[in-house]
């Protein structure tokens, strides 16, 4: 019987482990099995290799592992593939979940410590699964005279907004789950819902130091959200585009940093302050308002802001590279294979060797998307810097940031590209 | 309420608009202590504090205990200012039991004294650090400490409650070698902290932040009776080991820091100074310090004091640290009563933070160099 | 105030300002932990024997006249005492231990700049106040509690010393009486750096303190020093001195539900 | 992708408040956090946050910021004097802003 948990039993939380085990057995059993049934009769199944997919065809890749390929291939052009794995979600996920390990060790080393050490034997790399198991187990509080739907929804609304964010980003040439024509515009939309959130649980927590944070996070809104819709203007005049896939085609010979350094860095900035973190980190500076609007947080809650919030970090890294480092540009890392090595595989002898991947993903698309996770981590390596340099600063001092020194920048932005149009270094009869 | 209240003491009557926050004792920004602050929007209308949540009654523990046995209790207050925090204790009781002390032992006590402002200072400067959300600055000087912990571990035997001073002297010798190893920690530890201006004192956002924030002029640190760096960030020259010199203070040579403007940037870069300034005494003891001879002088068991009244003061990391002991002339003090540095700074506190904006709240908090555990006692 | 505002719920305490509002207009609380004052418990019983000839009323008058009881005293030690002629006079008392803490009796030369300053203060006031020892940086004196407020400012106008280091409430249950010491220092004067001097004063101590009207009572000096602000809080929360004309006078630490 | 995450992350709260212990022993445990102390007056109070001017500010130039995509967007397919009265009117729009930082600045506390 620990000190920490007198309360916890080990055979009660087993116990609870397997009633919940058991009442999803039983509901798949008498729920999930015919609505299997329902959907394998009602629903069309992709046609593989001039025959339609049977239950019965699927069986056969057990004898011949290869015919499985088809299968994912369909699988990956359906939308579904898209928004929980690939361009979506699951690669999002991943990405954060790696960040939060190198932000850990990062700083660590900065700051002549060793960081998360001991759980998972190499270097702490499980311990992001050991804190995930930690919050799934803690008990959700809510305070007393909050307003619980509201309070329930921010976290999962705060994840949902980030997870939308991430839809929007291109990784690879027709990777993208929404490509929409307006997609800046739909990105502006989406980052002005963050600090609503903030706002709402901070609202519904019912309690000062959220409250406070929550209005710090509004203030934060205040003074960078103008910097930042500007500071994309440039990117956005040279291109003549808001489609963010067109934006990064447009960038085949120079990304935009190249001529809108300026642009670059108010949008870095103002990035920064957007993702809250550390000189910007108002709305949750933990010694002034204990954690600012997450204060009243706990267990999975806190967990899901956390994920949110880095998928977030990821995204905003990735629209950077996408705007002005030429998302997933990049020269061939290897040089393009022979049609038959692609098809065939190698073949040494009686040993045929099967390139990994190559069956189901194109070489371009996994070197776009080899480029474009590099870029990411580059960009997403200099926003966890300042975390460990510099100290937080003030209401007062961001608003006038923002209002006096970045928005200014921002129009000497604006009249560079203007410049750069008009004097034909870029655009139709220029560079490109 | 009439007119002429303090500032910052008089709490208005609250309004619709102000928020009375309690900030502390659990908040990662108060230490053990709670600060009743309203603030109307931004700004801090009025802060009262309310310390004595650590309060442990040490005086009152010191009644009943005797001279000697008062030694390991009396320095928990500041555990890692331990023998700062012992030292008018000891001054005091050598003074009522009729003592002098041999001269190694004074420069030992100025050595140990010296290694454990420099603990302490970095340990507050850590926290200053985290205050301002700068967590480089927490994990640096709450690394580098280890070297001079490491020190006193050599010398004491223990990490940080050393109880090393003893009425007559130190409680045991320097061990062998210690003078060399204390000089190369020391050296190295002095380059290591010149680096912290690289990344604090010098950083842009730290001066904007802190620079005229919590100002505190020359004469309100005189009136309010504020002591030690808060005194000596306001431009007053007075430091203890220089106005009142104890043991073998006066024959070291060493300069007082003193700064003007009495703003929380100041008053958070006189410790670093003087850190700096104590490498250099530490250095010069070691260079002045009897090679041999005795450090403690034999102690009559339970001694009893003289009939009266003893005041010494010493200046801790904290400020001036002074030890009235009222005597009668039994083995145990009559009353021990310890006027401690914190406490003095307490004062400041509602006086500066009226006005302010509530992020610069931990940081004029923490740069008036308050201990809640010594304040409480 | 203070015990109606324990017996009140939590949301009952709102109003920061509250104690301080109603004890400055009505009545000092009550030491309402006993903690702090276990002296009294321990030495109590002793009936109130006077062994003096002070004219003390009985201990349950609680008004407690300020010039009767401590004046006596002071005619007592007042021997214009520029050296410490000893109190011991005084003390012909069985009892040893409550003798004020004397100087060192056998002292012959004392300081000459510590001796010019309790010079003046005895040259200024006379057998107001008497000195209690002179030694090496240090001064003692005693004031009675009618002119220590007069003697602080003179220590403030005419000795130049501008800051208070401590207080200190020092319980004599013996005498019935608390003694209040302010250790009194100086910034601005250089000649003053090192001296501290010591002033000393007595309030009559009650055996059965009654919570919100405390009879132990001594002028506050925060108007002198204000310095002392948080110190007589402090020494009002530890031993019950309730001091007049304090602006803030609440317990130190507020009460806790 | 946002009704996913949003499907996707409420089974998290779900098995959470599902294996997590949960005691309502002490009403204490569900006051708001006010660092130890009972709170004192409510959490959603008419909270006047300084920097009023900024939010002024803001509420006018935001709207001006997204509508200058419009053109930014078609630059490209705009003649070059089409350009000059935008020009104008950003020079117009930043001296208002600069006038108006000025007056904030100038009135500390609103």
């Amino acid at each position: 019987m620990s000190v920490i948990a007198p309360q916890f039993k080990l055979s009660e939380f087993i116990k609870s482990l397997l009633d919940n085990a058991f009442w999803i057995l039983f509901l798949m059993v008498l729920v999930g099995l015919p609505a299997l049934m329902i959907v394998l009769f009602v629903i069309e199944l992709p046609v593989i290799d001039g025959e339609l997919l049977t239950p019965f065809l699927a069986f056969t890749a057990i004898v011949d592992p290869t015919r499985i390929l088809p299968v994912i291939h369909a699988l990956m052009a359906t939308d579904i593939f898209r928004v929980a794995v690939f361009p979506g979600f699951g690669f999002a996920a991943l990405l954060a979940a790696g960040t939060i390990f190198a932000e850990r060790k990062l700083l660590a080393k900065m700051q002549l410590r060793v960081g998360p050490f001991y759980c998972g034997k190499i270097e702490g790399i499980l311990q992001l699964m050991g804190d995930g198991l930690k919050l799934i187990s803690k008990e959700i509080i809510i305070p007393a005279k909050a307003d619980k739907p509201l309070f329930w929804a921010a976290p999962v609304l705060f994840v949902a907004t980030a997870a939308a964010f991430v839809s929007l980003i291109p990784v690879a040439p027709g990777w993208v789950v929404a490509d929409i024509d307006m997609g800046l515009i739909t990105v502006f939309a989406v980052i002005g819902f963050f600090p609503i959130i903030t706002i709402l649980s901070a609202w519904s927590a019912n309690s000062k130091y959220p409250f406070i944070g929550g209005i710090r996070a509004l203030f934060q809104m205040v003074s960078f959200e103008i910097p930042l819709i500007l500071s994309l203007l440039g990117v956005v005049m040279l291109t003549g585009t808001l489609n963010l896939s067109e934006i990064v085609e447009s960038q085949s010979t120079f990304p935009w940093i190249v001529f809108l350094p300026i642009g670059a860095i108010v949008f870095f900035i103002t990035m920064l302050a957007e993702l809250e973190r550390i000189p910007f980190d108002l709305p949750e500076a933990e010694s002034e308002i204990v954690a600012g609007w997450l204060t009243e947080f706990s267990g999975m809650m806190y967990g899901l802001v956390q994920l949110g919030t880095y998928l977030k970090l990821y995204a905003f890294a990735a629209l950077f590279v996408v705007l002005f480092l030429g998302g997933w540009h990049g020269p061939m890392v290897v040089p393009p294979f022979p049609t038959e090595i692609l098809t065939e595989g190698i073949v040494m002898g009686p040993v045929t060797a099967q390139i990994p991947g190559l069956p189901l993903f194109t070489q371009d698309m996994l070197n776009g998307t080899f480029w474009f996770v590099l870029k990411t981590v580059a960009v997403i390596f200099f926003i966890l810097l300042p975390r460990g340099v510099f100290p937080r600063i003030r209401v007062d001092m961001l608003l006038s940031l923002g209002w006096t020194k970045l928005i200014g920048l921002c129009f000497v932005n604006i009249f560079i590209a203007l410049g750069l149009l008009y004097a034909g270094v870029l655009g139709p009869g220029g560079l490109q | 309420m009439t007119a002429e209240l303090p500032p910052g003491l008089a709490l208005q009557k609250v309004d619709e608009r102000i928020m009375t926050l309690n900030v502390g004792p659990q908040h990662p920004g108060s230490g053990h202590m709670r600060l009743i602050v309203q603030i109307d929007g931004d700004y801090i209308v009025a802060c009262d504090p309310d310390p004595g949540y650590v309060h442990r009654g040490e005086e009152k523990m010191a009644e009943y205990r005797n001279y000697i046995l008062n030694i390991p209790h009396l320095e928990r207050p500041v555990i890692h200012d331990s023998c700062n925090v012992l030292y008018p204790y000891v001054l005091g009781v050598e003074e009522l039991l009729g003592i002098e002390v041999t001269e190694r032992a004074k420069y030992v006590r100025v050595i140990a004294s010296e290694l454990n402002r420099c603990i302490y200072t970095m340990y507050w400067l850590a926290i200053y650090g985290i205050f301002l959300g700068h967590s480089t600055m927490f994990m640096w000087p709450a690394g580098d400490r280890e070297l001079l912990i490491d020190l006193m571990e050599k010398m004491t035997g223990a990490r940080v409650t050393h109880a090393h001073f003893v009425p007559g002297g130190v409680r045991n010798d320097l061990p062998a070698n210690f003078e060399d190893v204390c000089l190369r920690q020391v050296n190295y530890f002095e380059k290591r902290i010149r680096e912290y201006a690289d990344i604090f004192y010098d950083n842009p956002i730290l001066i904007s932040r802190t620079r005229d924030t919590g100002v505190l002029s020359r004469q309100d640190a005189i009136r309010l009776g504020t002591t030690g760096s808060v005194l000596r960030a306001s431009g007053v020259d007075y430091d203890l080991r220089k106005k009142e010199p104890y043991d073998v203070y006066d024959e070291l040579d060493f300069h007082t820091n003193v700064l003007k403007e009495g703003d929380s940037y100041a008053r958070s870069k006189i410790p670093w100074l003087d850190m700096l300034e104590s490498c250099n005494i530490i250095r010069q003891a070691l260079q002045k310090m009897p090679k041999s001879g005795s450090v403690r002088v034999k102690l009559k068991p339970n001694p009893k004091g003289k009939i009266g009244s003893v005041y010494k003061r010493v200046e801790s990391g904290r400020g001036s640290l002074g030890c009235y002991i009222v005597s009668d002339g039994k083995p145990e003090p009559y009353r021990l009563k310890m006027s401690v540095g914190s406490f003095r700074n307490l004062i400041a506190l509602p006086y500066l933070l009226k006005g302010e904006k509530l992020g610069n709240m931990p940081s004029v908090y923490w740069s008036l160099n308050y201990w809640p555990v010594e304040a409480d006692r | 105030m203070m015990s109606a505002d324990k017996d009140k719920a939590a949301e009952e305490k709102p109003a920061a300002e509250k104690p301080a509002t109603k004890e400055a207009e009505t009545a000092p609380p009550a030491p309402k932990n006993t903690k702090s004052e276990p002296k009294e418990t321990e030495t109590a019983p002793p009936a109130p024997k006077d062994t003096k000839s002070e004219p003390k009323e009985t201990e349950t008058a609680k008004p407690a006249p300020k010039d009767t009881k401590s004046e006596p005293k002071e005619t007592e030690t007042a021997k214009p005492a520029p050296k410490d002629a000893k109190p011991e006079p005084k003390e012909t008392k069985p009892v040893a231990k409550e003798t004020k803490p004397a100087a060192k009796t056998d002292e012959p030369e004392l300081p000459a700049f510590e001796k010019g300053i309790s010079d003046k203060l005895v040259e200024k006031f006379g057998d107001k106040v008497a000195v209690k020892f002179v030694k090496k940086d240090r001064v003692g004196i005693a004031a009675s509690r009618d002119n220590v407020h007069d003697v602080a400012e003179f220590v403030r106008d005419g000795l130049g010393y501008d800051h208070v280091e401590s207080v200190s409430g020092v319980d004599y249950p013996q005498d019935k009486e608390i003694e209040v010491v302010y250790h009194i220092g100086s910034y601005t004067d250089p000649s003053l750096a090192r001296q501290i001097l010591v002033l000393s004063t007595r309030a009559q101590r009650e055996e059965s303190p009654i919570p919100g009207n405390d009879a132990t009572k001594l002028p506050s000096l925060r108007d002198v020093f204000y310095s002392v602000e948080f110190h007589e809080r402090e020494v009002f929360e530890m031993l019950g001195v309730y001091f007049e004309g304090h602006p803030d006078n609440r317990r130190l630490q507020r009460t806790l539900r | 992708m946002f009704g996913f995450a949003m499907a996707a992350m409420a089974p998290a709260l779900v098995i959470s408040r599902m294996i997590s212990p949960r005691k309502s022993s002490n009403p204490v445990k569900f006051l708001p956090m006010e660092c130890g102390q009972v709170p004192t007056g409510e959490g959603r109070t008419h909270f006047m946050m300084q920097y009023y001017p900024y939010i002024l500010m803001f509420v006018v130039f935001d709207v001006m910021a997204i509508f200058l995509y419009a053109w930014g967007s078609s630059l490209l397919y705009l003649p070059k004097s089409a350009t000059l009265p935008m020009i104008g009117f950003l020079g117009i729009m930043f001296g208002a802003m600069s006038f108006a930082l000025y007056q904030s600045g100038r009135r500390r506390i609103w």
